[in-house]
């Protein structure tokens, strides 16, 4: 991998490590609230896939979004105004950390509904192949999703349809707190993906050069109209589900050790020293970079005007 | 021309008009659809706009929201109302939710078509009559049309429309026939009609029973008593003006509808007029609809629990005595 | 005791004295569910009759279905009622409907438990109110306990009822605290409690908007003015005598609830009244609920869309005036 | 093959196929309304399999449900009564043809919702787990309905569970009017067996003896508590969707032809005589039997009363 690429990678990485840092403080000081998922711990999925799509290639999230929505190269300061409630907000404060949504960068949302995005992504993938463009489309979704049934309606439609659709499953070990070992009765999801007569590819989630470079494949293979595909990247939730989560089915080793032990941010660091492609001070001058960013992004969140009072039918409507 | 017919040209006519209008669901291609309504498109329009699908409602639907919120007008086929319980969460927490939820960033123009009712012996699973559900949903729009026109015009305003429509059929009305202006007839969504003046009571009612309360009316006239009946047409937006104005005029007002009485859309209408008009009435606000049953087989049966005409001409006539 | 708690021991209670009452879900084992009702259930039943399950919302209340028919008793815990549209098939045609439609030959004796409403900022796919669809499908029953001593004893009676009983909770509720009878409690289905006597309105509302009544009824009272609050409890089946009695009695009606306005389950109660109880109302009968919006995430913007208890005092004063 | 299985075998086979024609015959002189689904073509699948169940093993069927009725030794009587709406039939004529059930043997019921019976029986058959018995539940289902959510899901589930339920897939080339190679991207409908780890086995649905032969295998399976299968039975529908298809979709030769090519009876009597085990004869007989019998059922049914007047709470809740 070429440093320029590296470094890249690295810093969204970082970015989205930071941002969920710091609105876990933010939730804790009691500025954020409703509920918000960490995604810490899975960067290297969102960032490697990420790197492939053009701002009018489309993402479908889920309720662990942030990370998608950085990779797909959001204003971290109307992400930081939504989560505070804020009219400058990505959703006016309507949505929340749950719903972010950025169709200028052809992210179709975050989603509450476990597998949500899933039909939506499909659909997009629709249009791109009915109004004959090359763009594509990719839907984020969790271990737990791909036991529902809307995961099994759409990879079916997809793969019959031809439609450029790339469905990267993250298997973060949980689906809150049921262990993935007993959400599936079988060791390689990626398996699934021959009843459909597509692509499943398995990758480590925790190495973003592995993520990038597969699916940097299977986007091209959709780009190019030879259809769907499915990606399965094994990584580890570092944090509870949710923020105060008390993770009563997890060992102290799991929620200590393991978060030591898989970490895409470590990781990305030793190889890329290793491999010659920068050094540490220069990571830890990108790491500087980073923090300010956020900083300032914090900055203009804050300054901002709580969001503006509910219009009907305006809000809901198009047309009225 | 005939129901199904003139739904059939108004999609035809809006597809040859915006190539981004397409059309998605089960037996819709070389079958036509189970009532035929897209006969023939298949063979004008081609495999990629007249799409034909697996039955897979959740993943229809929501490929439907998808395609929606990235350029296309999709124009969903659900065979039954009844399976619409498949498909709720695509329709509802995306379709309904997703320009509130992401601050105006984006508009969901879908339609989903979908017939319910009774009448042809299609039991419980195939018969039932949901449009309550969907009113209920912040962000959907409904449309019940009762007539060809009607049916014509108002698909074309749904189909425009920017917001997800949920549009409903009659499986008795697809072989009623009407006056249907040729080519391009909009009908604007959100305005009722009154299909017949009177001044003795007004029957409010939509989709089929319409065609019901307006026999009665043709009854009750014999007996002197001149019912106007109101076809709301469009349940959301509800053209509250027209059933306020007519209540007014007559002063008292029986629901006529389909569906289970509890918690039916005629609850809704007959308590926003007992709030809104209340010293205008000189009779309670009255309600006559199915009852609180699933729909059964047998022949007998099926016609013993929702209003039949002569159900809808004794109501009225003790409304008004 | 708190709302959940006593939910959890009407639970534990059930399956120590039925060994076909199981419990499914999702995070309901060493979580103790999303809102610890099950806590410590794991423990003392183990793994086979406190089922966690994949996120799998229409295989797992389909499973209680097949379960019920053929002898079991599931409890089946959703997480949030906004995920119904997942499992509404199940429910709707299959549950609801199959000792109708096998001509009495079924018994499908299951409680789907789960919890809606606002103010926890979990915004629109987290937050809604739901029960006027239940409530509109013939063969299911209805519940929504407002106290903890409720909570108790009408899932003791959910469980012990021999039909599918939807059983709503609120999420605000569940660390609301309040007497609960230790031991076995049973609250019979389709019995409204009259929460406070009064004279001058009735108020008619059910789950956490009956405790914003009792707030507002006790501001009222400072004014001089006597509020009666009834409290549904169960919707399905309707405890009409309680409400017509209650409004015979004071001659004014506000409805309150969470749910958005258009065909909440008060346009039912409304219009019932309205219907039933013309000529004893002195004022038109008032329904106070939701915004017709999906639920916003900020703080100050959710709880501008649903109505609490000043909005509650301002309605009842202007029915009174 | 012994004699006795194979008349046995024949005989319900025959039974099937006579109350198809003859319902056919009743709805086409205005007896029977609303809609239904003939069978034929497809007598070897629920034969085959029910053959191993016994009363208290429950099944789940279709909309095209008479023939798993009949499999599961339903009273012919009573599906008559209940077609022609009479107060004998099994649903009091509040079902229909799509509502058919017959709880006494273990028959959950017609299903109206293409999928809806396969959550069912997978809850049927944790009933069986949860009690300790060694009772089976089976799902008959089309090939349409794999493409639901619902079976996804119920596979994940029972797979996990190990629950005691072999989910039967009657490939009868359509779903409606959509041929099964367009329903589905890949070839082996069984190979999706493999995604919940659990064993999938393709059969010649026109061969009662090989649907015998591995649905008892599997079957047994269960009861030993091994847990759930996936068996897909491969067959041809002889007559349209429903009553009154105009079959728009399908050519004349596979119209005409190949319900004579793909006769599951006619091949039943082919090797029952060139086996040795009956007499052309002695299955003419069997034959002439099964007409008797139709003929008291029809006349029974026929006899009945119209079905009573619907009682309101008493038909729909048990508990009022
Ligand atoms: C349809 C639905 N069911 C259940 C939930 C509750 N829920 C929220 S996140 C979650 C776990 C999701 O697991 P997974 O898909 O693996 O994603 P992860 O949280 O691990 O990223 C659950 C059960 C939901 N939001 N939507
Ligand atoms: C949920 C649902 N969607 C659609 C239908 C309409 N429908 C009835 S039968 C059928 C085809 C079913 O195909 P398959 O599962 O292969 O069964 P087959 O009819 O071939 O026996 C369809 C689409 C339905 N009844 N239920
Ligand atoms: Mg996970
Ligand atoms: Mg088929």
């Amino acid at each position: 991998m070429d440093r320029k690429t590296a470094l890249d990678l690295y810093r969204v990485m970082r970015r989205i490590r930071d941002f969920e840092e710091r609105s876990t403080v933010l939730f804790g000081e009691g500025k954020v609230w409703g509920t918000i998922h960490s995604y810490t711990g899975e960067e290297a999925i969102a960032v490697g896939v990420s790197a492939h799509l053009r701002d009018d290639d489309w993402i479908t999230s889920t309720h662990r979004g942030h990370g998608h929505c950085i990779a797909k190269r959001a204003d971290l300061g109307k992400m930081y105004a939504e989560l505070l409630g804020r009219e400058t907000g990505y959703c006016r404060g309507r949505g929340g950390s749950m719903h972010i949504a950025d169709t200028s960068k052809g992210n179709l949302g975050a989603n509450g509904i476990v597998g949500g995005g899933i039909p939506i992504a499909t659909g997009a993938a629709l249009t791109a192949k009915q109004l004959g463009t090359d763009q594509v489309a990719v839907s984020f979704f969790g271990d737990g999703a791909a036991n529902q049934g809307g995961f099994h309606e759409s990879a079916n439609l997809a793969a019959l349809w031809k439609l450029p659709v790339i469905y990267v499953c993250e298997v973060n070990q949980y689906a809150e707190s049921l262990p993935v070992e007993r959400g599936f009765p079988i060791k390689d999801i990626e398996k699934r993906a021959e009843g459909y007569g597509i692509p499943g590819v398995r990758v480590n989630g925790l190495d973003v050069r592995e993520v990038y470079e597969a699916s940097g494949t299977l986007i091209e293979r959709a780009r190019r109209g030879e259809g769907p595909s499915f990606l399965v990247a094994y990584a580890y939730r570092h944090e509870g589900h949710y923020y105060g989560d008390p993770r009563k089915y997890q060992t102290k080793d799991q929620i200590e050790g393991w978060k030591q032990k898989y970490d895409p941010l470590v990781d990305a660091r030793r190889w890329i020293v290793a491999d010659k492609l920068a050094t540490e001070a220069e990571l830890d001058a990108i790491d500087a970079e980073v923090i300010e960013e956020a900083k300032r992004a914090v900055a203009f969140a804050e300054e901002s005007p709580l969001a503006s009072p509910i219009t009907l039918p305006g809000d809901v409507y198009a047309s009225h | 021309m005939f129901y199904n017919e003139a739904l059939g040209d108004a999609l035809r006519l809006e597809m040859e008009r915006d190539p981004r209008v397409i059309v998605m669901g089960e037996d819709i291609a070389e079958h036509g659809g189970a009532f035929q309504v897209t006969a023939g498109l298949l063979e004008k329009f081609g495999p990629t706009r007249i799409r034909q699908t697996p039955i897979s409602e959740l993943g229809i639907v929501g490929a439907a929201v998808g395609a929606a919120l990235t350029g296309l007008r999709p124009v969903v086929e659900l065979m039954y109302i009844d399976f619409a319980g498949l498909a709720m969460d695509q329709l509802v927490n995306q379709a309904a939710q997703n320009r509130f939820m992401f601050g105006g960033q984006a508009r969901v123009p879908m339609v989903m078509r979908t017939q319910g009712g009774t009448g042809r012996g299609n039991a419980a699973q195939h018969s039932k009559s949901l449009e309550a559900w969907f009113t209920h949903v912040a962000g959907l729009k409904v449309v019940m049309p009762a007539t060809p026109a009607d049916a014509k015009g108002l698909l074309t305003a749904s189909i425009r429309d920017d917001d997800p429509v949920v549009f409903l059929e009659h499986k008795l009305l697809y072989r009623t026939k009407g006056e249907v202006p040729t080519g391009g007839h909009l009908v604007p969504l959100g305005k009722a009609d009154v299909k017949r003046v009177g001044t003795d009571l007004t029957i409010v009612s939509w989709s089929r029973h319409v065609l019901l309360s307006l026999e009665a009316a043709a009854k009750l006239a014999n007996d002197g008593i001149a019912a106007e009946v109101v076809d709301l047409r469009t349940l959301v937006p509800l053209d509250t003006d027209a059933i306020l104005s007519s209540v007014r005029k007559t002063h008292r007002v029986l629901v006529v509808h389909e569906a289970i009485k509890r918690s039916g859309f005629g609850g809704e209408i007959a308590s926003l007029i007992a709030e809104e008009a209340f010293d205008d009435l000189d009779a309670p606000p009255k309600r006559l609809a199915g009852l609180e049953t699933p729909i059964p087989y047998a022949k007998h049966l099926e016609a013993s629990v929702v209003p039949q005409v002569d159900d809808i001409v004794k109501a009225a006539k003790e409304l008004v005595a």
